[in-house]
């Protein structure tokens, strides 16, 4: 019953090159294989560009005392990829950065699998970190994906970011 | 194709294709349906009314809506044919 | 001239394998040719640690407005080693992280090339970003490292980060 | 090897090894000398007599000094066979 009725959101409508096409258009997209953290780095090559700060989500083993198997991530695709420009434009506004680029990841995924990646290229320092921080925020409030944590007696839970 | 027993056959009519993601899934028991609904219709009611049908959980207070691919606000006016979606709180990263 | 006078700081005595030994125990190492961030990052994969934060400081194209070709590093290596040590042992006291690595590389550097890099693995997201951004701040205010950069008429100058 | 000038030969001396970098390598137009010096000598007038010898243009409280590759105190006691380096503020990153 599970997949039936979450199918929709597990998987992406889009080719993985359109995927990546976005991303660097748009600066934000969902993925639903693993992503390519070398692809997107390469695509925020910039000689003016001092500063690279990155971040990664990984899938951990645990949340707070219990242990994980794996998690499920669903994402509304058309939404995220909506508001994910929308982060992106807000993020080159607030912050003195030359680029950014986001994906999150959707589907089955297992202990160690980067769920989001976020890079910044600035030509100073701070504004990478701080727009770094300031787009993950900004993703995990916003961007309508959602996950569900299996246990090691097939048990599972949605989880919310925000209580 | 589900009509809400609130849309009579003398009204004007709109039709709405609402998706459902998360728990809203679960509870609805399906990925997605288009509703009839009289053309005044609120968001605030569209989900009043699918709430009472599917029993939802959630009170409207603790979600999002998005209207056509787009974060909405609550007063916004919805359309025929227009495509709605109840967003549960997120929980990326 | 220069040459003569610079050559101790411009390589280093230990081989490369020595050097990625010495980050993986001690979490710092200077080297003298491009830094390999994928074995970096690989050394700090952990199944328990949902946040991996990371920080390139690359060679750009100008310094203000003065157009910039090439850049070289220079390293006191043992004292820089022991001092790295200090700073990452410092870093795991003061944030809630479980692994952090921060590699210098000296000699001459060209446009884009990665100087520094800093990569920093913990169970939750704001201590991996705060003790990454501490870690690059304190090997620029105390790393043995000086650099001169070389412009367009071929002259060049010592730079400095604190005046 | 280089003897600084204030090194008598009735007095014991200490042979200090002094590496160069950056721009005082420069200066000095060497990346490392020996010098012997009194036994009593202290790090602040090591300085201050290289400084004499070589011209440095940096005043010592811009410096910070090393001894054995590790950052020491300008009040710390050098012995014989110690390796010493003077720090110009760095610029790595």
């Amino acid at each position: 019953m599970t997949d039936n009725v979450h199918g929709h959101s597990m998987t992406i409508k889009r080719s993985v090159d359109e995927v990546y096409a976005i991303a660097e258009r748009d600066g934000f997209a969902l993925l639903d294989i693993a992503i390519d953290e070398e692809r997107l780095k390469r695509t925020l090559d910039d000689d003016g560009c001092g500063a690279f700060a990155c971040f990664e989500g990984r899938v951990r083993n645990h949340n707070n005392a219990t242990s994980v198997e794996r998690l499920t991530y669903y994402g509304y695709e058309d939404l995220a990829i909506n508001q994910g420009r929308a982060i992106i434009d807000e993020a080159k506004q607030r912050f003195e950065i030359t680029n950014a680029i986001a994906i999150h990841r959707i589907g089955a995924l297992d202990i160690g699998d980067v769920a989001v990646w976020v890079g910044v290229v600035s030509a100073h320092r701070y504004p990478a970190f701080d727009a770094c921080r300031w787009i993950l925020d900004t993703i995990k409030a916003d961007i309508p994906v959602w996950k569900q944590e299996y246990y090691e007696d097939d048990s599972s839970k949605w989880l919310s970011n925000n209580g | 194709m589900s009509t809400l027993a609130v849309a009579t056959p003398t009204e004007a009519v709109m039709n709405i294709n609402v998706l459902y993601f998360a728990s809203l899934a679960d509870e609805a028991n399906c990925q997605q349906e288009t509703v009839s609904v009289p053309q005044s219709t609120s968001l605030t009611e569209l989900y009043e009314q699918l709430s009472q049908k599917h029993r939802f959980s959630r009170p409207q207070a603790e979600l999002r809506v998005a209207v056509n691919d787009y974060f909405a606000n609550w007063t916004d006016q919805i359309h025929d044919g227009d495509s709605v979606v109840f967003i549960t709180p997120v929980a990326g990263g």
